[in-house]
């Protein structure tokens, strides 16, 4: 599988935790929502204590587990959101 | 029907502006729902609040709970305004505001709109405490 | 807890000073319930509502109804603001304000109010058709 | 029983049956609400279309039937309401 960097938009406290509002994540071709949580949790341990909590959005909406991503798509990462 | 209002803004909120967005001969009723800065939670003083917002996808996941409560009740209008940024005490963090023929579905959806819009709409506020700490509020975080 | 507010009145009413009466930093929450001229009703078109009180007993009436809002729900501030006289198309004929810490509070006790209000508080529509005629409602008449 | 003259303010469509915001009808002292609301139809039998419908409110309250009348309360009669 051809290695891949995905651009992440991080919001609140994902955030502030990972002091940048876009990181860059190295993935295989065609990887899951799931799988791509597991390599957030590896290369970006700041993020730790949102371990579990962080919701993944693709192109502006919330993402399936199952769904695979590619380099095209918008996808973002944040915790459960408090807005009101 | 009226197109549907929404705004991010980083500006206050004129929420008689909002409301008249959605006035209409066609309706018997109107709700606004606003939710301002309130100082004490949990015996806890707070100084201002920070929200912070994905705005593409908040105004994306706004619009879905626009059609959501379309498909629910036959309202007329929907104005949404949600304010990002630095907000004092009192100030208005969001306005809603709902037209309909009669005022049970007006209520109604108010309600629903606020409801769901807390739920998945990727918005988040940070409190400022009065003892100089602050703390992003994460609803469903476990501290397990 | 601010004072209540209540008026009876031939004047526009100015919704947002009625908001305004309610607004604290202790609330997270406002409702604001507007009922406007509705054109068309049951396939009936109206041009104009005449309203009349009976602006002694309403004042009375409103003061127990937000009485008993308040027993069962920590409600801040109330403003409630009802027009009598003729009413064109459009028009707001009651703006009824909560203030409350939470939202569900400010949402249950608006709608309790406005519902309340239409069962006892003494004040009478009349509908002006676009055929001419005119006529009162008078909601539990049976034509038996 | 002594006769006297209760003043009844009327609003509404019963108001525009009467042709007139202000009656007074004749009654026994200490009359009932019900009783008051038999003489009423006695001697305003224009008010007929409303018979049955009619609220009775005494010092700007509801007034239950068996409440007794007297001359120095305000007594106002309406048909249901209809505000909002």
């Amino acid at each position: 599988m051809t290695a891949q960097q995905i651009q992440i938009k991080l919001f609140a406290r994902a955030r502030e935790l990972a002091e940048s509002d876009l990181i860059s994540v190295a993935v295989s071709e065609g990887i899951t929502v799931a799988a791509l949580r597991l390599a957030i949790a590896d290369q970006f341990p700041q993020l730790k204590p949102l371990t579990g909590q962080l919701l993944i959005a693709v192109d502006n909406a919330y993402a399936g587990e199952d769904q695979t991503l590619n380099e095209k798509q918008e996808v973002a990462c944040f915790p459960p959101v408090s807005g009101g | 029907m009226k197109p549907d209002f929404i705004l991010i803004t980083d500006q206050p909120i004129d929420y008689a502006a909002v409301t008249e967005r959605v006035r209409s001969n066609e309706c018997g009723a109107v709700v606004l729902f606003m939710g301002t800065v309130r100082e004490m939670t949990a015996g806890r003083q707070t100084v201002a609040l920070d929200y912070e917002a994905y705005p593409e996808m908040a105004q994306q996941m706004l619009q879905q709970l626009i059609s959501e409560a379309r498909a629910k009740w036959p309202v007329h209008a929907v104005a949404i305004e949600h304010r990002i940024g630095h907000l004092a005490l009192g100030e208005i963090s969001v306005a809603i505001a709902v037209s309909s023929p009669h005022r049970v579905q007006a209520f109604e959806a108010g309600r629903f709109l606020i409801d769901r819009l807390k739920e998945i709409v990727p918005i988040w506020k940070k409190e400022n405490w009065s003892d100089g700490t602050s703390e992003w509020e994460h609803k469903e975080i476990k501290t397990n």
